[in-house]
């Protein structure tokens, strides 16, 4: 089959007509985004609306059952998740799901040796590898420094979540995809939480998706809407806060009323 | 034994049904384990002991009465007590730790192998037949002699297998234990003492391995070490068929059965190391074994 | 430093201890922990509790065994600095093979694939001759002589022993702080994370039972100059259950748990017999077993930490 | 030093172990006490205790102390068990163990133990004495081989079987009793087509029954315990009807006093065995009555075990006497006297040892027959005396053919 | 509000692995049905699995009809009056409809078999079917049966109209009228305000794992400021209250 390259290699990521089907159910269809370079998108959506199916047919951990997904130019629709990884694409979990063993530092190496390679190393680590060099210039990022030795085990919830961003910030990704980072943070870690991913590299394309409207509104420069399954609005934050459809959606069905 | 023409055929032939009547013997064995595993996840290595404990009970009782079927009766029921039993004072303190009740159950096996030592101690025990069951027949077609007490294994593996499906696929506990299975938490919530039908459900292990082992005693043989040598077949059963699923320990024990017999005719040195050879083969390639759901 | 001063003690332990004491407890104590160990490890570490431990230290013995000298004729000899080295690597290289069969088993079911790996060694060794001489094995193998000194001598296989122990304890505590080791951990955790990560989960498993292999293998090889014979009963069910009753004595959420279990587990094994009617130890075993899996699931792990656990710590601290 | 060891590990042992007996002379007994063989293990401690209760518990006045320890039939375990004994226990002699493979460990470790006698109980494997053997270990006893002296002349000669199948267990004592059946029957003509050598504990045997072929006159079955069971009953319902020739374990009393329906099939089976619990030798009278008064809850009559261990631990008590009851210079009187030894056995036999400090014995050729109250018993066919490890044979040509197995001997 | 209280929780707090997902949230259901809104992972379906014993909290008490039932296995709380419809539903795959409502039937009390029947002849139609083969509709109305066969004092529903089509999620909101008209105390977890609007007559929202406001439906319903801060998508100070 011919490869077809219509893509414009001048879009971080180019997101056309996607559908995620189980079964008889489609989750999303005819999504279509197109992210620029740098740019920090919010996807916002009430519960079931396929923000989480989007997301996961944008990582590669579930295939697309319809449409085609480019990072800068490049059809990656049946790039394994593996080779997304290698291409630049990073992402971030919803259940912080960690090593909860192993140290802040020792998280941060692995997420390094991940794409360096030397994670089969034999030998006890010594401190000038570089490799560890770089893990904590990702705690710094992240904000994780200051207990970059204690056991992920002992972290706060939102502790977790900025070692979450500093894992996907390692060997410097193009893309980042964000999945709900400030679900079950407290009133008070959330703050810190928007801090860290307004302060991340401008260089970095952000997709994210967010429940908590405080957050996602205050981060991102755009904002597209999903209600079952589809595309309901795109726009600045400003404009979507506007929008009665999306109020609507937001509140419930018009029952009664 | 077997002469003539067509000897070797008959000779598959009759391992194939020596296979198939063992495989009954392995289900009989192996279904109380994989009831118990399916509700609970427990993996209770005291199977073999209370299969063992039934045994004896059954065979002491037969050997008072002269009742072959109180025998099989008061062995299960035995069994379904010492079950209870274990469920209720040492296992189900440690439910939902797999690895704690894996290794509580094995202490409890060595501690009940020991005395059952002590009290029966080490003779070899066979539980007398009754008239219709003892000595053999000639089989159509075959023309060889064959154990009664072998067909009949097969027909109580059958009625085993049936009256299993029937509780659980129509029975009001049945449907409490299935949905113990699919969700405790909601069985739970929905006002289901989760612990006393655990207990119930381990007694009704226990249950059919006293019985199996009534059965086993008067098929074959129980002495000390019995215990383990159907520990380790009803794993290799349940585990190759699926954990669980009582089809599975029926897919499973006719498997096992049927390696067992195979390798005994045609290869006897190496007969047991098929068996397990098969175990691992499948657990490598479909860890849950062949009808096992996947683990969530 | 401390952990120097519990090997100094250990060490002067031939002076005050007859041949009893030093060697049917205190050796086989070593012996056993080592074994253990590698349990232990890949619990801690791997999160996977395997039965086949026996079975990989019998593959080190059985390899002394056949490449060494023995009274039944079969194998042949090949001298000691070829065998030790080659035992280690074949009990090795099993470990990754088993490892290889249960990577993606876990819980009960990595269990009972190991189980089945162990049983299914058990029945081969006994029924084949050529290689492992059945049911009978092997008998009248000989510890060598290192530089004059015979391992035979009480002693000398002692502190061999305690040597061999010290030295996993630290390459347990290396391995584990080393990015392999990370990884290994890292696979317990959380697998599908690692993989997000760009690092396969299969590797580090394999290493992880290749490694645990490597320990059994060196207590094995002990274990045979301690016996000075093995046979198909070496690698069944009773050696299979006692690893495991070690580890759990000890506990299995920290490696050098295994040690203590081993003391407990010896003195137990010993001693039973002289506590309880000589009939009946086996349900004091049991019990006590029982006991132990009730009131301190962990292990006697506290215990443990107060003494090599500080081995350890202070072994990772200096290789960090 | 050693004073201070003694004294440290005395202290040590004292808080684990209790208080140590002050016995003259210490005698450890070692036997199979859990598993499978746990009821023949607990007849071979009888068999050992009554030979001291017969002397008193007193030699020359030095008291005997008799201490058992369990083995679970793998050498490891005997081996454990043994330097147990030896060195907390400090016994002077050892008696035992009970199975082939744990024989064969004893005698290896004797060699590390030179101070400590060790006599053999029930264990017959044949190398154990007649290759690598070790000065301080003795069999009061015969091998395998020994065992079946006299059967295979008798089946061909007497039975007049001329061809016959084997079932036997898959491990060195089985290959031991095939090997003294063998060289007498294939020597008179006979011959052995096939041989089944079935892994130990296995449970159906019935695929073997069916494979066993038609033409043989007999079948030699050297399985033990609930192996044997689980064979015969197996052959007996599959309406198998060819004449059973039995192993030395096979027949033995333990298994004539089994229960279930099987034994039937055994009524008229020849077998070979040392012990003969029917013997009306006066000698054996004597021995049986005197070990149901000591047991009355023990087998009908003495077992294959009890009477080993019994030959085993009459040997060290006449020794002693005869020394004194001194085992100074580590037990080197003791030693020439052991060697030089001969006593009446219960079989009426002269018990003497060969070069190899291997029993030259007395051996049976027995049937099975019915007693009046329907329990089963083992009558004398034929004895033969002064039976030897070399079955008679030169040694070296007994050498040459080297160590049984599987193959070894045959004649299809 | 009644003083006598059907259920009271005071200061319950739930840590949940390494975060604390209640603090301190006090509240009081009477006969008054009792809506709970709130975004979504506020703590809702914690405080539902912490009432039916699901979680272990780790402070506070909660009493039921006066007792504390905070020690009380969720089997024992289920015997107690408490009927629960959770959040997915979470039918016995394995079992058909039938199964489902016999289990849990009882003599006696005003819920039968026949009367779920009467009132979801849907379940009717489909009660040969195992229940991984219905609809979500069908599951929420299977879930809720089986929840009032129980004959509960007080039945806690979980989001019913997740996911449902509006026509059936009107039919979920009658339904829980009537249910209160039959003397059943109603906690119901919503983030469809609408549905909770028409279904209860007062509303407790919670935020960070919080109660911050307590007010009636009608209140709520006239308060979009209210709305748009706590449930709407105006950034607000999250947690901070007025």
């Amino acid at each position: 089959m011919p490869v077809r390259n219509t893509h414009n290699a001048a879009n971080a990521l180019e997101v056309r007509g996607i559908g995620k089907r189980f079964g008889g159910f489609w989750a999303v269809r005819d999504i279509d985004l197109t992210v620029r370079p740098g740019e920090r998108r919010a996807i916002l959506g009430p519960n079931g609306a396929g923000k989480t199916s989007l997301f996961n047919v944008l990582t590669g951990d579930t295939g697309a059952s319809a449409g085609t997904i480019a990072m800068f130019g490049e059809d990656i629709t049946r790039v394994p998740i593996q080779k997304r990884i290698k291409r630049g694409m990073r992402r971030t979990y919803q259940h912080a799901n960690l090593f909860d063993s192993l140290t802040v530092r020792e998280t941060l190496f692995l997420a390094v040796a991940g794409q360096r390679g030397g994670w089969a190393q034999l030998l006890p680590l010594k401190t000038s590898d570089p490799r560890r060099i770089e893990a904590e210039r990702l705690a710094e990022i992240a904000g994780v420094k200051d207990f970059v030795d204690r056991e992920v085990s002992d972290l706060s919830h939102g502790q977790r979540r900025q070692l979450e961003v500093g894992i996907a910030l390692a060997e410097n990704p193009k893309v980042l995809l964000l999945d709900e980072p400030a679900a079950g943070l407290s009133p008070a870690e959330r703050p810190k939480l928007s801090a860290l991913l307004m302060s991340l590299p401008k260089n970095v394309t952000v997709v994210l998706i967010e429940h908590d409207m405080d957050i996602a509104l205050q981060t991102s420069e755009s904002v597209s809407v999903l209600h079952n399954g589809r595309l309901l609005a795109e726009g600045s934050p400003d404009d979507i806060m506007q929008n009665d459809d999306v109020h609507k959606v937001y509140i419930g069905g018009s029952h009664g009323h | 034994m077997i002469t003539g023409m067509g000897g070797h055929m008959t000779l598959f032939l009759i391992v194939t049904l020596n296979g198939l009547t063992l495989a009954a013997l392995y289900f009989l064995a192996a279904s109380g384990f994989s009831l118990i595993f399916g509700l609970m996840r427990t993996v209770n290595m005291a199977h073999g002991a209370l299969l063992l404990l039934g045994g004896y009970v059954g065979y002491s009782v037969v050997d008072t009465t002269g009742s072959w079927a109180l025998g099989v009766l008061s062995g299960g029921l035995a069994a379904a007590f010492a079950g209870a039993i274990v469920q209720a004072g040492v296992l189900g303190w440690m439910q939902g730790d797999e690895l704690r009740q894996t290794l509580a159950s094995i202490a409890i096996s060595i501690i009940m192998a020991d005395l059952m030592l002590w009290y029966w101690g080490g003779l070899t025990y066979q539980v007398e037949l009754p008239e219709a069951l003892s000595g053999g027949q000639r089989l159509p077609v075959l023309g060889v002699g064959y154990a009664n007490i072998r067909l009949a294994l097969m027909v109580f593996a059958l009625v085993t297998g049936l009256a299993l499906w029937f509780l659980i696929q129509r029975t009001r506990l049945g449907a409490v234990i299935r949905a113990g299975v699919d969700d405790q938490d909601m069985l739970r919530a929905l006002g289901f003492p989760i612990n006393r039908i655990f207990i119930l459900v381990f007694a009704l292990g226990g249950l059919l391995a006293g019985m199996a082992g009534v059965i086993a005693a008067s098929a074959l043989s129980i002495a000390p070490g019995t215990d383990l040598q159907f520990l380790l077949s009803s794993l290799v059963v349940v585990i190759v068929g699926g954990m669980g699923s009582v089809g599975g320990a029926a897919l499973g024990a006719l498997l096992v059965g049927l390696a067992e017999q195979y390798g005994l005719a045609y290869a006897p040195t190496y007969g047991a190391v098929f068996t397990f050879a098969i175990m691992v083969v499948v657990l490598a390639v479909r860890p849950q074994g062949l009808l096992g759901r996947a683990e969530k | 430093m401390r952990p120097a001063g519990y090997l100094l003690f250990l060490a002067l332990l031939p002076l005050v201890l007859n041949d009893f004491w030093l060697t049917l407890v205190a050796t086989r104590a070593l012996i056993l922990g080592i074994i253990a160990l590698s349990l232990t490890f890949l619990a801690t570490y791997l999160g996977v509790v395997s039965f086949a431990q026996a079975t990989l230290a019998g593959v080190a013995g059985y390899t002394i065994a056949y490449f060494g000298p023995n009274t039944v004729g079969v194998g042949f000899e090949l001298p000691f600095l070829v065998s030790i080295p080659l035992a280690l690597i074949l009990s090795t290289i099993t470990g990754g093979a088993i490892g290889l069969i249960a990577r993606q088993s876990r819980g009960i079911y990595a269990i009972m694939i190991t189980l089945a790996i162990g049983v299914a060694f058990f029945y081969f060794t006994r029924q084949n001759y050529a290689l492992f001489n059945g049911w009978t094995g092997f008998s009248g193998i000989r510890a060598p002589e290192i530089a004059g000194v015979s391992l035979r001598d009480p002693a000398a296989l002692y502190l061999l022993s305690l040597g061999t122990a010290a030295l996993a304890m630290v390459l347990v505590a290396g391995f584990v702080r080393s990015p392999m080791g990370l990884s290994v951990q890292a696979v317990r955790d959380a697998p599908g994370r690692l993989l997000a990560l760009g690092i396969p989960v299969t590797t580090p498993i394999v290493t992880a039972f290749a490694f645990s292999g490597f320990l059994a293998g060196s207590g094995g090889i002990l274990n045979i100059w301690y016996q000075e014979r093995i046979s198909s009963f070496s690698v069944g069910l009773g050696p299979i259950i006692d690893i495991l009753i070690v580890s759990v004595i000890g506990g299995l959420r920290h490696p050098s748990g295994a040690f203590v279990g081993a003391v407990v587990f010896v003195l137990l094994d010993t001693f039973a017999v002289d506590l309880i009617d000589r009939e009946r130890f086996n349900t004091l075993i049991g019990a006590v077993l029982l006991l132990i899996v009730i009131v301190a699931p962990n292990g006697l792990q506290q215990l443990a930490k107060d003494g090599f656990g500080r081995l350890r710590q202070s072994n990772s601290n200096a290789t960090e | 030093m050693n004073t201070f060891k003694t004294a440290v590990s005395a202290i040590a042992l004292f808080a684990v172990a209790g208080t140590a007996s002050a016995a003259d002379i210490k005698v450890g007994v070692i036997s199979i006490l859990e598993g499978a063989f746990a009821a023949l293990g607990q007849d071979g401690i009888r068999g050992a205790e009554l030979a001291v209760q017969e002397v008193g518990g007193k030699v020359d006045g030095s008291s005997i102390e008799v201490i058992t320890m369990s083995s679970d039939a793998s050498p490891d375990s005997a081996v454990n068990a043994a330097r147990k004994l030896i060195e907390q226990d400090g016994v002077d002699l050892i008696v035992g163990p009970l199975s082939g493979s744990e024989g064969l460990a004893l005698r290896d470790l004797s060699k590390s133990y030179p101070g400590v006698t060790f006599i053999n109980g029930s264990s017959a494997a044949q190398d154990t004495t007649l290759r690598d053997s070790s000065e301080n270990f003795f069999r009061f006893g015969g091998d395998g081989a020994q065992w079946m002296v006299g059967v295979g002349n008798y089946a061909y000669d007497e039975l007049g079987y001329k061809s016959v199948a084997v079932i036997a267990e898959d491990y060195s004592f089985p290959y031991t009793q095939v090997l003294g059946f063998m060289a007498e029957f294939c020597s008179a003509g006979g011959k052995v087509p096939e041989k089944f050598w079935t892994p130990i504990g296995n449970k159906d045997y019935s695929s073997v029954v069916y494979s066993i072929p038609q033409d043989v006159d007999a079948i030699f079955v050297a399985l033990g315990g609930a192996d044997a069971v689980n064979f015969l009953t197996q052959y007996n319902q599959a309406g198998g009807d060819k004449p059973i020739i039995g192993g030395s374990i096979t027949i033995d009393q333990s298994i004539l006093d089994s229960k279930g329906p099987f034994k039937e099939l055994l009524i008229g089976a020849p077998a070979g065995t040392p012990t003969v619990s029917d013997y009306d030798g006066e000698e054996w009278a004597a021995f049986a009555a005197s070990y149901t008064d000591a047991f009355p809850d023990g087998f009908s009559a003495p077992s294959i075990f009890a009477h080993h261990y019994y030959m085993a631990a009459k040997a060290a008590m006449l020794a002693l006497d005869e020394v004194d009851a001194d085992l100074s210079n580590d037990q080197a009187a003791f030693r020439d006297a052991l060697t030089d030894l001969t006593f009446v056995t219960p079989t009426g036999g002269m018990m003497r040892l060969d070069e190899n400090r291997n029993g030259i014995v007395d051996n049976f050729v027995t049937e099975v027959f019915e007693r009046e109250d329907g329990s089963l018993g083992n009558r004398v066919v034929k004895v033969i005396r002064d039976v030897d490890q070399l079955l008679g044979q030169d040694k070296e040509t007994f050498l040459a053919a080297g160590p049984v197995s599987r193959d070894n001997p045959s004649c299809p | 509000m009644a003083t006598d209280a059907l259920l009271r929780i005071d200061g319950l707090d739930l840590h949940y692995g390494s975060s604390h997902v209640l603090h301190g949230v006090n509240l009081q259901i009477g006969d008054r049905p009792l809506g709970i809104l709130g975004r979504n992972g506020m703590g809702k379906t914690s405080l539902c699995r912490t009432i039916m014993g699901l979680h272990p909290n780790s402070a506070g008490r909660i009493l039921f009809e006066g007792s504390d039932i905070s020690g009380l296995p969720p089997e024992r709380r289920a015997q107690a009056g408490l009927g629960y419809v959770p959040q997915g539903r979470r039918i016995f795959r394995s079992l058909s409809v039938e199964e489902h409502l016999r289990i849990v039937a009882r003599k006696g009390g005003n819920w039968s078999i026949d009367r779920v029947y009467e009132t979801f002849p849907r379940l009717k139609e489909r009660r040969r079917n195992l229940g991984d083969r219905l609809s979500g509709g069908e599951q929420q109305m299977l879930a809720i049966g089986r929840a009032l066969l129980l004959n509960p004092r007080l039945l806690v529903l979980d989001e019913p109209t997740e996911g449902l089509a509006p026509a059936i999620v009107s039919d979920v909101v009658d339904l829980i009228g009537k249910i209160t008209t039959e003397g059943i105390a109603v906690l119901l977890i919503e983030q469809n305000l609408h549905a909770a609007l028409a279904a209860v007559d007062d509303v407790a929202i919670m935020v960070g794992g919080e109660v911050v406001e307590t007010m009636t439906a009608d209140a709520l319903d006239n308060d979009q400021a209210m709305q748009k801060r706590h449930l709407g998508l105006e950034p607000g100070q999250a947690g901070k209250g007025e």
